[in-house]
């Protein structure tokens, strides 16, 4: 077996856990910070694709912007709830 | 309820795909060929980049359209009353706008290195744009650049601008050369610049609104 | 077995479990994200799949270049409905179906 | 402006991203102007189609399978033709509808821009990833559109909607992966010979995503859970764009794949036909009940909308001839027809009564006649009584199956028609009820521009008379070779 390809088995074996756990882990920052290890993993697998123009997309917009918007829609939603239960 | 008809069903069909896909013939036509051999007449020497904005460049026009679109979207449906509190960060901290205040140029200018770049090499108006995004987006995080609420006239042309431009460009063509989005190969590397820098620039805009226009929405009602 | 069809099973692994996830989940933002793994999955298999004899093919590339900026729009759309909806009910799931 | 068919992208490109920049609420006269110019564009493209037969543009000059092209034959004019013809006269109405200030107004003209745009570019491309794009474009300008300025009920609708629309997408994109992946290229036009050709299991996978995705995008029966309250609740001029025109794109595109690239397997297998049949027959009788049982005026349209889907897909068991084409074709336009102007109707009655139920129609009849007319005309059509375009769609249907001996579906048929005809007459019934001016519960009428009343009864009145020069339209199915 091949450096290669042990490493392409880890990274696919990494993507699966971190989507699957991005879905399914209860807590909601968890989860938010797991989707955004699987952007970073996606842009070492476009890059061990041979598609450079991908991993750079991927790591700006997909984990970067993508990542962004989750967690600063999250921190909004945690914000209001804060204030809510402030109120009562 | 779904669940014990989803999973299975799901499981089975990737099952299915993964055997039908590992069993796959190779393809009757191979496209590589042809990329390489019109790179020469195509404008720009990145295979990439040259099925982005010359072979495809009607794809890319029209997905330029689409997160356009999903702007103005974003816009139609944010709260447009106007709401008073819009820095965001609080600038007790000094070390944030200091590194903001480093960190945007540099970013400046790795994103028109990206953009020149993108002719020959991995790169292009997409991963230029997308830094100026995050530049703009830092900014805001440092808490040098507020919030955007509803845009303003110069803003709403500048993110328009960049589409008008490509649209622009692919009906002038048209007229001129008979197909849209047809560039004369002497002429081709300079109008997929000039589409990219215009594209650049908008893109940085949308992609930073996306942000910042959702940053701003708090969702304050009533 | 090369890189690109390694990664295109992967990619339909992920597209099954997005599929799955979106049909399945009710927290709206947890459904965002089951719909980006579900758009990573279908890239992968775009480009996996169309290199799987490991060379490099720039055609898929550029149309998952697209892909990729179509599905942030979808994403910040559908967040701006989610914190709007948030901000108008206090709930980060979607109600009941009213057929009326 | 030597050549329609592209123009035809560009215009709605154009008027879009200029809209947006004059500003919220601004662009209404442009986009009128800019569709009056289209409809000129689309007859222009009717006769050149007619005289030369089906056309293709190489964009960028490079051609297919390099490039993309696009392409024009009988099917794609027809839905272009649709399109225009029901665009203009809603842009005129939308323009009266929405105030000033209205909130669900203030973007109403990019957002619809684009959405146009990406119909006609859906008509006329001949590639598939291609087809993706304008997909989305299309999906995501709907959801914008029926957000836009909205409550939280609104918001919901749009959200359901807006996840109904990606998963749709996402098997699309998906099948195009697999297509490019087993013959290296996604051109129509290319595809066709290859699949004839051989088959591998790919590919009966990506045809099967494709069905699925697109029968969802079309709200078929069981998937029209996301229908009812996305059209029901939006704004009337938005609910009459996306029942008249939306759902139709996402129908043309199955029916270009069945008949196009992936005829040669379709053509295989007789009873795969029946899949798509079945589910529409089924949509027909629940959408009517659903339909005869809703209580508010739009919801009631809306699942109209679901059951007068389900005759698109009676077609295709009988797609072996061209008499199921003729009235697929056909009934598209008399729903869509009729479909817009029965929710500009029901615009019109619940701003002027400021109620949406069915039960606060009582009176309508006296207090605005012409829009009560243009209610029952459109009724007409979709009941499918002669000589209304609703009329002539569903005998073409009836003697399509016959011919085939599937009476089944001219059963189908029949009872759709009665069902129609049971949610028609309850909306007419309240609106024509006489109520005693003493009555407390009457409700008021508030008055209104005469041009929202003026462009239902235009699209209505053409509903029912385009069943007289329907033969015309359907002649231009069998041009450039669609079969």
């Amino acid at each position: 077996m091949s450096l290669g390809l042990g490493f392409d088995l880890l990274l696919a074996a990494s993507l699966l856990w971190s989507g699957w756990r991005a879905l399914s882990t209860p807590r909601l920052d968890r989860a938010l910070v797991l989707f955004i290890a699987f952007g970073l993993l996606m842009t070492l697998t476009w890059a061990r694709l041979a598609a450079p123009d991908i991993a750079l997309a991927e790591a700006a917009i997909g984990a970067g912007l993508t990542g962004a918007l989750l967690l600063d829609a999250f921190g909004a939603l945690q914000a209001k709830r804060a204030e809510a239960e402030a109120k009562k | 309820m779904k669940r014990p008809v989803v999973i299975p069903a799901a499981l089975l069909f990737a099952v299915v795909l993964i055997l039908a896909m590992v069993d796959l013939a190779p393809p009757a036509l191979d496209l590589r060929p042809l990329v390489a051999a019109n790179l020469a007449s195509s404008g720009v020497a990145h295979p990439v980049t040259a099925v982005l904005l010359n072979y495809r460049a009607y794809d890319t026009l029209l997905e330029i359209g689409v997160l356009l679109l999903a702007l103005v979207a974003i816009l139609a449906v944010s709260e447009s009353v106007p709401t008073t509190s819009s820095t965001s960060a609080t600038s007790s901290d000094l070390l944030l706008p200091m590194l903001g205040r480093i960190a945007a140029p540099v970013m400046v200018v790795v994103a028109v290195y990206l953009l020149s770049a993108g002719t020959s090499a991995p790169g292009g108006a997409f991963q230029a744009g997308a830094v100026l995004a995050a530049a703009a987006v830092l900014l805001h995080l440092t808490g040098l650049l507020p919030g955007w609420r509803q845009p303003g006239v110069s803003l709403r042309w500048g993110l328009a601008g960049g589409f008008l431009l490509f649209v622009g460009v692919g009906a002038i063509l048209l007229l001129v050369e008979g197909d849209l989005l047809r560039y004369p190969p002497d002429h081709a590397g300079v109008l997929i610049f000039l589409i990219e820098s215009g594209l650049t620039l908008s893109l940085g805009l949308i992609l930073a609104g996306l942000f910042l226009f959702l940053s701003h929405d708090k969702g304050d009602v009533g | 077995m090369t890189s690109g069809l390694l990664f295109a099973c992967v990619g339909a692994l992920l597209f099954v479990m997005g599929v799955s996830g979106v049909l399945l989940i009710r927290h709206l933002l947890r459904r965002i994200l089951a719909f980006n793994l579900m758009g990573s999955g279908a890239f992968l298999v775009l480009v996996g799949l169309a290199q799987r004899h490991g060379v490099a093919d720039p055609v898929p590339q550029a149309m998952v270049l697209t892909g990729i900026v179509v599905a942030v729009a979808a994403t910040a759309l559908a967040l701006a409905l989610v914190r709007r909806l948030h901000a108008l009910t206090g709930k980060l799931e979607p109600p009941e179906a009213d057929d009326d | 402006m030597t050549d329609p068919l592209v123009w035809l992208i560009l215009l709605p490109l154009t008027w879009a991203s200029l809209a947006f920049p004059s500003g919220p609420g601004r662009g209404a006269w442009l986009a009128i102007a800019a569709l009056g110019v289209q409809l000129m564009l689309v007859l222009l493209l009717v006769v050149d189609v007619t005289e030369s037969g089906i056309l293709v543009r190489a964009v960028g000059g490079w051609g297919a399978p390099l490039g993309i092209d696009l392409a024009a034959d009988g099917l794609s004019v027809a839905m272009l033709l649709l399109t225009q013809v029901i665009a203009l006269p809603l842009a005129i109405y939308a323009r009266s509808y929405f105030s000033a200030t209205a909130p669900e107004g203030k973007y109403f003209w990019p957002l619809c821009g684009f959405l146009l745009a990406g119909l006609n570019g859906l008509y006329l491309s001949a590639d598939l990833f291609n087809l993706y794009v304008t997909l989305e474009l299309v999906g995501l300008a709907a959801v914008g559109l029926v957000a836009a300025g909205g409550g939280a009920r609104q918001i919901a609708a749009a959200l359901r909607y807006l996840f109904a629309m990606l998963l749709g997408s996402g098997a699309y994109l998906l099948a195009v992966a697999l297509i490019y992946a087993a013959y290296g290229t996604v051109s129509m036009k290319t595809l066709a010979p290859l699949i004839t050709a051989e088959a591998p299991v790919v590919i009966w996978l990506a045809g099967g995503l494709m069905l699925a995705g697109l029968m969802l995008k079309t709200a078929l029966f069981p998937f029209h859970f996301w229908l009812p309250p996305a059209h029901g609740g939006a704004s009337a001029p938005v609910s009459a764009l996306l029942s008249a025109l939306v759902v139709k794109a996402s129908f043309y595109l199955l029916l270009r794949l069945w008949l196009g690239p992936f005829a040669g397997l379709t053509a295989g297998a007789g009873l795969l036909g029946w899949l798509p049949a079945t589910l529409g027959a089924l949509a027909i009788l629940w959408g009517s009940c659903q339909a005869i049982r809703a209580q508010r005026i739009k919801m009631l349209i809306a699942y109209s909308t679901v059951a007068q889907l389900g005759y698109l897909f009676l077609i295709f068991p009988l797609l072996t001839g061209e008499a199921a084409l003729r009235a697929g074709i056909m009934q598209a336009f008399a729903h869509g027809l009729a479909k817009a102007a029965m929710f500009m109707t029901a615009g019109v009655l619940i701003k002027a009564t400021g109620q949406d139920r069915v039960d606060s129609l009582a009176g309508a009849a006296q207090q605005l006649p012409l829009t009560m007319f243009a209610f029952g005309l459109a009724g007409v059509t979709l009941t499918g009584l002669p000589p209304s375009a609703g009329f002539l769609a569903k005998w073409q249907l009836i003697e399509a199956a016959m011919a085939q001996g599937a009476w089944i579906i001219a059963v189908v048929v029949l009872v759709g028609g009665l069902l129609a005809a049971g949610y028609v007459f309850r909306v007419l019934r309240q609106g024509f009820l006489l109520v005693p001016a003493t009555s407390a519960d009457t409700s008021v009428f508030h008055p209104l521009p005469r041009t929202l009343e003026w462009m239902a009864l235009l699209l209505a009145a053409a509903s029912v008379l385009l069943g007289l020069r329907g033969v015309e339209l359907m002649e231009l199915v069998s041009l450039g070779g669609a079969v």
